[in-house]
């Protein structure tokens, strides 16, 4: 196992390489140029202090130049500067990340946490009144338009009931978390219940179920030991490749609720044409993808004995 | 007469994932199988699961590449052919599989079902062909009226005959049953063993009947070849072989039918163990782990397939 | 006892660049930068004029070339080093490199020498020298009032030592000698600010701690603000007329004209556009007025012009085009479009001069046979277009303060579009009138010759002429304090801010 | 076939999703017939932000267009979004999922190491990236939509046709002496349009939502023309002092993507034999 | 004849309440089985032997299934209208049951000890570690080499015959009186067959457990069964201990179905090879004639046999024809 983790690992090389050059071409095809965004646009922009930033960025360069430059510095684990903040892109993304996985975790607990019990309880009830509001409660979580939803919320909790901050990152506090995260785990919540469901039913018709039955095994016992870790099973494949989904949603929670994270940073600097911030705000949310679905992999082998690496 | 099809020294082997370093196991599905089919002639292949009939069955249409090996079909190389001519081919080689109700196109009417193959290889008008169609039908015992329904609307026993039919819409010379009976109700198997044996006579077919139920291959073939880990262990005529089984694991399989008279004695031979992986068969004779008379040098030398007698090969050193 | 703590919000596009004030050019950073450092003028927004701050007197010669600053003897950095004429010089040398890329340089370069060090063939300003340790002359290459440049917090004085060597970790880091210390900037997040105790003005600040949340979702802010998490917030539009009728905001609003005109630009090589009476009829054609009324609340005020009311060029007897159809046809037929055209305008999504603006225009300019297309693209993407000339208009809200002259002469025909100039606008009789103002010889006479030029440009309509923006920021009951500063209203300086016990953060 | 009352039960899951998604097809189809005004050109800044009232039955926006008509004639934009994306993305994804599931080898390692890239950079941050690059716009949005979210549907036929592959017909088909391309496209693709509709019915309700997201990054749609993203997106601000301008294009778009959702998950059920 | 019976069913009625409509899978089934008999089932698919089965083991997946009618009696009680914990108690203690397909009625993550462990800790109260000694103990039993290192092993790592074996210590773990075997072999292989018809008779002689062999397999039902039930369209068509079956086949079906069974060595000498069929088709059990469910096969029907439902007649002591041909020797018998 830890072979094949190192065999994925290695991997990862040439997915971010390929990764770095689409998203690269596509930075510098944008319109527009860091330089322009430097000031107020309101302000008469000065063609000298253009010319000189473009210099010192190094964007008057042609972009293959420019790209294997850039590449030098991954390869070294730099990320380069940032044009704007003229900071380097490594130390800028290390403050942002943790933010958002902290955003991204608590959005996962709590989809877990919610999720997985409801699809259980549903597929075990299935047919019921209990079911069916369930379900389609499931699915109008995942039909809300976030940044709705967040601005909902936040007028609910914060200005009506005056009871959770309505936004930013509060050093961290735990209440600041709270309506980000759930805005952010609604959608991911609704998609584990299904699948949760979805794999419940589904194992729920193993012969190997009728043969706990057989064993005069009780119905909690029989969930409890077989329908729970092969349910699992199911229910990874679908989490595991819908957490990158999540992360990518980060980009409009964050901006919504001004939390600190990669997300808010990588729109901010799209907006900018902060070249080598976004560049490096990507790679990172791709790198953590990776290793999730990684994660994800190597649980499949804890979870599920036939899988071997 | 040259045989119809002529399989010699057959070896097909599937490489399984190894993974990133590219060392590759591979599963030895069938290591060096020489078969004949004369026309007219039914021949039976049995053996357990796993021991590589399906596989032999499919390499002989070309319906999967072979690793090694030679395939005459009435007198020609297939290998000779190009994807056009081999398609064209076909025609004359059909096959009827084991499981009517996934070897139809659940999408497909009946009619189109047979045909749809008429019209990819040119045969006849549009008119000629339903009619064709609507007489096949007749023939497997269906009525024409059936040939508008969808396949999950007949019975297994009829998705078989329409299976049949299908194969026998493109004027074949040779028909390969895949364990064409194995899925069915005893009593609708019978059914199907006579429709079979009745279309040979009727069309001049060649059969190769892959099974593993010895009596049914008893009965409908005029030889049979008896394999084990991807080889072809013995081979005789169906008399010969029942009567008087040769090799050990002939001999065990034989006595491991049970028989439908609570009278008859029982005297099985019971083999210990199971079927090994083909991946990493035995040295030497591959049945030796499980074979109740082995003896020294089983392990290390392999038994060719050889003439025992007129009409007989075994691969057995010690009979 | 305690002064509290006041939360305000950085609300203009997201985090900080930076607090660098001579490497930032951004409203954003000046926002929280402005409380940390201090320049040798200030901005009173009360006189809507700059006066001095870190000199107490300043002797100008005859011939407005030659500034003498006296400065004050107690102003310490928070380092806790004295400020000396050394470190003006030093600040102001530092703006002038080209390396530092310093947007306040065009605001220096007025100076002596300064020029020669832009443009990198110098190294020092020759314009500046030090007197004494608290005294520095200047020498102007023009006599012009100073202190409109040198009151932005751009130009404000830094101490050499917590720079020299450590450029990057400044700019998150930043030293100054203003009223509040710098203490942590938690990115994407908030920054916050501390009272300085060696402040040179006693007993002031009165605050204990500044923070300033980064907030641009205006959604966002108005809950916050309303939630109580703001003590104060800038008033979008959409939330003026609820404040206005709320009982417990209304009378804790503070408004002022900004120093931002908001205008179509329309670009002189697009054929109709070429024609004076077009834009012209344009202008007739929209009642801008109701669009004011109805999209932005009341929350802007309309444009006479194209210096805004707080201007010190600003002429009230000025009337700005009214809304005529009639007169706007006619024009359309002497122009001979009588027929109409159709033209693109591009613009971003803001609201109050984006592209929600081009769209409530498609009605009037189908009056008049015109067809208006909104083309909606970022701001990167639409500052590019605009100085390339690649659009036939454009909506965008412009800087027009405080310094009049400064602010005209970005329409001379010399200038590029590539410096501002996007419309291409050229006319020989404003670059005049300029010239002349620029080279008057007393503050009245420039006026005059800016007010001219003013009106030629209004009179040449390259502009459909929008709005000043009525910049508005409400607080709480217990916030003492909050001016009306016409530059921009989020620059406030909080020197003077006071917390009574109600607030929730004392 | 094992039905039972519970599949009978599943159905409404089914039946009401198909009554939804009906309804805003029906919706976008007769936009003229039933909206009251134009959308776009019976502006009237002099009755803007007018509450619901019996002349403008969800009340007009800051413009003074009536909410109704927007909401109405949105559907065909927020409609054509997810159409014509989705189906952008299963025409990429089904044809490199069937060719590489059927013919294996290079082609397939290829078609999947290209998935993998596509599904790890998170599909929301790449249409920002192009939107960035396009710029706003309706046949920006298709094309940021529709080139980005393909990998889904190509994992998923790949896999159904991997297993489709095994299935006796397929070989029989292939004993008849048909063609590759008859085959795939003409035998296994018929037989695994389910899952296929499946995803892309929820593809269209994803879509639909991140053109309102993008919308919200001020990335969606041009003005003037209304889709419910735009217009939701655009009145966030007012969204205390005149709900109503962002209440009905939300209420549209949550009705439309549980339509779809609900669709999708009823044709699963409704595919898959052994759920009941 | 006196009743001592260990399980005797009576009248069971199953049936499906599904979308399709009711499916009638057993209808009216009595029969008993004896301490330590081999009772064989034979019948083609879908002829309800499997429903019978799992009725007994109250199994039955509810909805769309219901048993209907009918009792079930063990050891004096009525399994049918028992409570589910009292039912529980019976499972896999006293009444085990093993399944058709070893390879998916094994739970994938689970380890075979465990599996096998459970219904010994179950159903004795045991400790973990005591539970995986008996799994040990049992695999031995079922005659797996190296018991004690496949207990650590999961189903996926052992072969067909090796997760049948393993089926078969679970359901013996707990020393049940009955042992219902549901198609035990037929997903194996003949050889493997073999061994495991062997390994079940030898642990029957041991044992003493009560056997219930359920399969379509008329050979195996002739090598184990004492006595055999034949059923066809959810009915009982005809019972009798297993020679008298064979040798004075009294229902029309039964002999058809020996005569379609293709036989070794049976081939006519002049090499005709026609089998003699049943023709027609299983009737749908949605919709069952009125009559005799397999008069519209028979070649013997009448227009009775199409309307009236034959009882089932006893020929001789111990077998029962459903037939109206029956009818006459039935006097006889039901006058012993
Ligand atoms: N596509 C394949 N890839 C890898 N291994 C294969 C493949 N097809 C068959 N095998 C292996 O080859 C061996 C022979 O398989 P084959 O299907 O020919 O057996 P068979 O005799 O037909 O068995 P059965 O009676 O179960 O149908 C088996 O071990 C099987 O696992
Ligand atoms: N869950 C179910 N839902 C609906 N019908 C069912 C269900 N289970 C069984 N049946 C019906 O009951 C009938 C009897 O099924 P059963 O499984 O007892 O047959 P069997 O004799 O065991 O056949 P086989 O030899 O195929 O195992 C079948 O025709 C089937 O249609
Ligand atoms: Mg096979
Ligand atoms: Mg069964
Ligand atoms: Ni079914």
């Amino acid at each position: 196992m830890r072979a094949y983790a190192f065999r994925r690992i290695l991997q990862f090389i040439p997915t971010i390489l390929i990764i770095s050059v689409i998203m690269f071409v596509l930075l510098n095809l944008l319109p527009g140029n860091a330089a322009l965004m430097a000031g107020d646009q309101r302000k008469a922009p000065d063609p000298r202090i253009v010319e000189q930033l473009k210099k010192e960025w190094g964007i008057d360069k042609p972009v293959h130049t420019r790209y294997f430059i850039y590449l030098k510095g991954l390869v070294q684990g730099d990320l380069g500067t940032s044009f704007l903040r003229r900071e380097p892109v490594n130390k800028l993304v290390g403050e942002r990340i943790w933010p958002t996985l902290r955003l991204s975790i608590a959005a996962l607990l709590i989809s877990v946490g919610i999720g997985i019990p409801l699809g259980f309880i549903s597929a075990l009830k299935r047919g019921t009144l209990l079911d069916s509001a369930s379900m389609i409660g499931a699915v109008s979580g995942v039909s809300l338009p976030q940044f709705w939803l967040g601005l909902l919320l936040m007028y609910l909790f914060s200005v009506v009931l005056g009871w959770l901050p309505s936004s930013g990152y509060g050093h961290g506090k735990f209440a600041n978390l709270i309506m980000p995260a759930i805005t952010l785990g609604i959608g991911y919540t609704a998609l584990l219940a299904r699948a949760t469901r979805a794999a419940v039913l589904e194992v729920l018709h193993k012969d190997y179920i009728r043969t706990a039955r057989a064993k005069g095994l009780s119905e909690l016992l029989v969930n409890w030991r077989h329908v729970m870790r092969n349910t699992m099973v199911l229910v990874l494949t679908t989490a595991g490749l819908q957490f990158g989904a999540l992360i990518g949603q980060t980009v409009i929670v964050e901006k919504l609720f001004s939390w600190p994270g990669l997300g808010s940073l990588l729109v901010d600097s799209i907006f900018q044409r902060d070249i080598p911030v976004t560049q490096g705000c990507i790679l990172v949310m791709i790198l953590v993808f990776l290793i999730v679905n990684l994660v994800v992999d190597l649980l499949y082998s804890v979870v599920d004995p036939r899988i071997e690496y | 007469m040259t045989n119809l099809l002529s399989v010699e020294n057959l070896k097909v082997h599937f490489p399984v994932k190894g993974g990133f370093c590219g060392c590759k196991d591979v599963v030895h599905a069938v290591d060096g199988v020489n078969l004949t089919l004369g026309r007219g002639e039914t021949l039976g292949i049995v053996g357990e699961s796993g021991c590589g009939k399906t596989t032999t069955g499919l390499a002989a249409m070309k319906l999967i590449e072979k690793t090694d090996g030679k395939l005459l079909f009435n007198g020609t190389d297939l290998d000779s052919l190009t994807p056009p001519e081999m398609r064209r081919t076909r025609q004359k080689m059909q096959m009827i599989f084991q499981d009517p109700f996934s070897s139809l196109n659940p999408r497909m009417t009946v009619n189109r079902a047979i045909g749809e193959p008429m019209k990819v290889h040119g045969m006849g008008s549009e008119s000629e062909r339903s009619d064709r169609t609507a007489w096949l039908l007749k023939k497997v015992g269906l009525s024409p009226e059936q040939g508008n329904r969808y396949p999950h609307e007949f019975s297994g026993g009829q998705r078989q005959r329409i299976g049949i039919a299908r194969a026998l819409a493109l004027n074949p010379m040779m028909i390969i049953g895949d364990e064409p009976v194995s899925a069915l109700d005893v009593s609708i198997q019978a059914q199907i063993i006579n429709l079979l044996i009745d279309i040979q006579e009727e069309f001049n077919l060649s059969y190769i009947i892959i099974s593993h139920d010895l009596a049914v291959v008893e009965h409908i073939c005029d030889r049979i070849a008896v394999m084990y880990l991807g080889k072809v262990v013995e081979e005789g005529t169906c008399e010969e072989v029942y009567a008087n089984p040769k090799h050990p694991y002939t001999k065990a399989l034989l006595s491991a039918i049970p028989h439908p008279d609570p009278d008859r004695p029982r005297d099985r031979i019971i083999l210990s163990g199971d079927v090994p992986s083909p991946i990493h068969p035995p040295k030497g004779c591959s049945f030796h782990p499980r074979c109740p008379n082995r003896q020294e040098g089983c392990d290390l030398v392999e038994p060719e397939l050889e003439t025992k007698e007129a009409g007989r090969k075994a691969a057995c050193h010690y009979c | 006892s305690s002064g509290g703590t006041f939360v305000f919000c950085a609300p203009y596009g997201g985090d900080l660049f930076s607090l660098d004030m001579h490497k930032t050019s951004r409203t954003q950073d000046y926002i929280v930068g402005l409380n940390i450092n201090r320049s040798l003028y200030k901005w009173d927004a009360d006189q809507s004029k700059p006066v001095l701050d870190l000199a107490t007197d300043v002797k100008v010669s005859a011939d407005g070339k030659t500034y003498t600053f006296t400065l004050r003897k107690n102003v310490k950095f928070h380092n806790g080093r004295t400020l000396t004429a050394d470190d003006v010089i030093w600040s102001y040398n530092r703006i002038a490199q080209p390396e530092t890329t310093s947007s306040a340089a065009s605001y220096i370069a007025n100076i002596d020498g300064a020029e020669a060090v832009i443009a990198g063939k110098a190294k020092t300003i020759t314009g500046l020298s030090k007197v004494d340790d608290y005294t520095v002359k200047m020498t102007l290459k023009h006599p012009v009032a100073i202190g409109y440049s040198l009151c932005k917090v751009e130009t404000a004085i830094v101490p050499r030592e917590a720079i020299e060597g450590k450029e990057a970790a400044f700019s998150t880091n930043p030293v100054g000698c203003g009223p509040f210390k710098f203490v942590k900037w938690v990115r994407g997040s908030e920054v916050i600010l501390e009272k300085f105790d060696g402040y040179f003005e006693p007993g002031k600040p009165y605050i204990d701690k500044l923070v300033y949340k980064i907030m641009p979702e205006g959604a966002a802010r108005d809950i916050a603000f309303r939630a109580g998490e703001l003590d104060a917030n800038i008033v979008g539009a959409s939330q003026y007329p609820i404040y206005q009728r709320d009982p417990e905001i209304k009378d804790h609003m503070i408004e002022v004209a900004e120093m931002y005109t908001r205008i179509i630009g329309f670009n002189s090589e697009f054929k109709p556009f070429a024609d004076k009476r077009v834009r012209q009829a344009i202008n007739h054609a929209i009642n801008a007025e109701l669009i004011i009324k109805k999209l932005l609340k009341n929350k802007a005020v309309p444009a006479t012009g194209y210096l805004p009311t707080s201007s010190p060029a600003y002429e009230k007897a000025m009337k700005g085009y009214e809304y005529n159809l009639a007169r706007a046809k006619e024009l359309m037929k002497e122009a001979g479009y009588e027929d109409g055209f159709t033209f693109e305008c591009i613009a971003t999504a803001n609201k109050s001069w984006g592209v929600g603006i081009v769209e409530s225009l498609i009605p009037f300019m189908k009056r008049i046979n015109i067809t208006i297309k909104p083309q909606q693209l970022e701001g990167a993407a639409l500052g590019e277009r605009c100085r390339t000339g690649k659009f036939d208009a454009f909506i965008w809200s412009i800087e027009s303060g405080p310094d009049p002259l400064e602010t005209l002469n970005r329409f001379r025909s010399t200038t590029p579009r590539s410096a501002g100039n996007y419309t291409a606008y050229a006319n020989a009789d404003y670059d005049k009138a300029l010239d002349k103002a620029a080279a008057a010889s007393s503050e009245a006479e420039r006026i005059e010759w800016v007010k001219k030029a003013n009106r030629i440009l209004f009179e040449d309509a390259p502009f459909w002429f929008f709005n000043y923006n009525k910049a508005i920021i409400a607080y709480h009951p217990w916030v003492h304090g909050i001016k009306p500063v016409a530059i921009e209203m989020m620059l406030q300086d909080f020197t003077n801010l006071k917390l009574d016990d109600s607030s929730p953060r004392k | 076939m094992a039905f039972s009352k519970a599949a009978l039960k599943g159905k409404s899951n089914l039946i009401i999703g198909a009554v939804l998604t009906a309804l805003v097809i029906g919706m976008a189809v007769f936009a003229p017939l039933l909206a009251p005004y134009h959308p776009v050109n019976d502006a009237d800044l002099m009755v803007s932000e007018e509450p619901p009232s019996s002349d403008y039955l969800c009340g007009t926006d800051t413009q003074g267009r009536d909410v109704l008509s927007r909401v109405i004639y949105g559907s065909r934009i927020s409609l054509s979004v997810g159409l014509v994306s989705q189906l952008i993305n299963t025409l990429i994804g089904v044809f490199l999922g069937v060719t590489a599931g059927y013919f294996g080898t290079w082609w397939d390692d290829l078609v999947m190491g290209l998935t993998n890239i596509m599904l790890s950079i998170p599909s929301m941050i790449f249409a920002l990236a192009i939107m960035a690059l396009l710029g706003p716009g309706l046949v920006n949005v298709y094309i940021a939509l529709g080139f980005t979210n393909w990998s889904f549907t190509c994992r998923i036929t790949r896999s159904q046709v991997l297993s489709a592959k095994r299935i006796e017909y397929v070989r029989a088909a292939e004993a008849l002496g048909y063609g590759k391309w008859r085959i795939m496209f003409g035998q296994i693709l018929p037989n695994v349009v389910g899952p296929i509709l499946v995803i892309a019915t929820l593809g269209i309700a994803y879509a639909i939502l991140t053109e309102a997201s993008l919308s919200f990054l001020g990335l969606g749609t041009q003005p003037p023309t209304p889709s419910w993203g735009g217009m939701l997106s655009n009145a966030r601000e007012e969204f205390f002092t005149a709900p109503w301008i962002s209440i009905y294009p939300g209420l549209a778009i949550f009705v439309t993507v549980l339509g779809f959702n609900l669709l999708g998950d009823g044709l699963r059920d409704l595919l898959d034999p052994h759920k009941l | 004849m006196q009743n001592d019976y260990l399980l005797e069913v009576k009248n069971l009625t199953t049936r499906f309440h599904t979308q399709r409509g009711v499916a009638h899978a057993v209808n009216g089934v009595s029969f008993g089985m004896y301490p330590g008999e081999i009772l064989g089932v034979v019948g083609e698919s879908g002829c309800g032997k499997s429903v019978t089965a799992q009725s007994i083991m109250r199994l039955i997946p509810e909805p769309p299934g219901r048993i209907e009618s009918g009792e079930i009696l063990y050891d004096g009680k009525d399994i049918v209208s028992l409570s589910t914990r009292q039912m529980r108690k019976i499972r896999g203690d006293r009444i085990s049951m093993i399944f058709q397909e070893p390879m998916t009625s094994l739970n994938p993550v689970k380890t075979v000890g465990r599996q096998i462990g459970e219904v010994y800790a179950l159903h004795r109260g045991v400790s973990k570690k005591e539970s995986m000694q008996k799994a040990v103990e049992m695999l031995e039993k079922v005659q797996v080499p190296e018991p004690a290192r496949r207990v650590k092993e999961y189903p996926h790592q052992l072969s067909g015959g090796m997760r049948q074996r393993v089926m078969i210590a679970m359901a013996l773990a707990c020393d049940p009186e009955i042992l219902i075997a549901d198609e035990p072999t037929t997903a194996l292989d003949v050889t493997v067959q073999a061994q495991i018809m062997d390994l079940m008779l030898k642990l029957q002689a041991k044992q003493k457990t009560s056997i219930m062999m359920i399969t379509h397999d008329l050979g195996i039902i002739a090598e184990m069964a004492n006595r055999v039930i034949v059923m066809y369209a959810g009915r009982i068509v005809e019972s009798a201990p297993t020679r008298p079956l064979f040798r004075e086949t009294g229902h029309p079906y039964t002999k058809g179905l020996m005569n379609s069974v293709p036989v070794i060595g049976s081939k006519d000498a002049d090499g005709n090879s026609r089998l003699t069929e049943i023709t027609g088709m299983v009737p749908s059990l949605y919709d069952l004639p009125q009559g005799c469910s397999f008069a519209p096969r028979c070649p013997h029907r009448n227009e009775r046999c199409q309307n009236e439902l034959p009882p089932l007649f006893q020929v001789s002591p111990g077998h029962e024809v459903r037939c109206w041909m029956c009818e006459s020797a039935s006097v006889k018998g039901a006058a012993a």
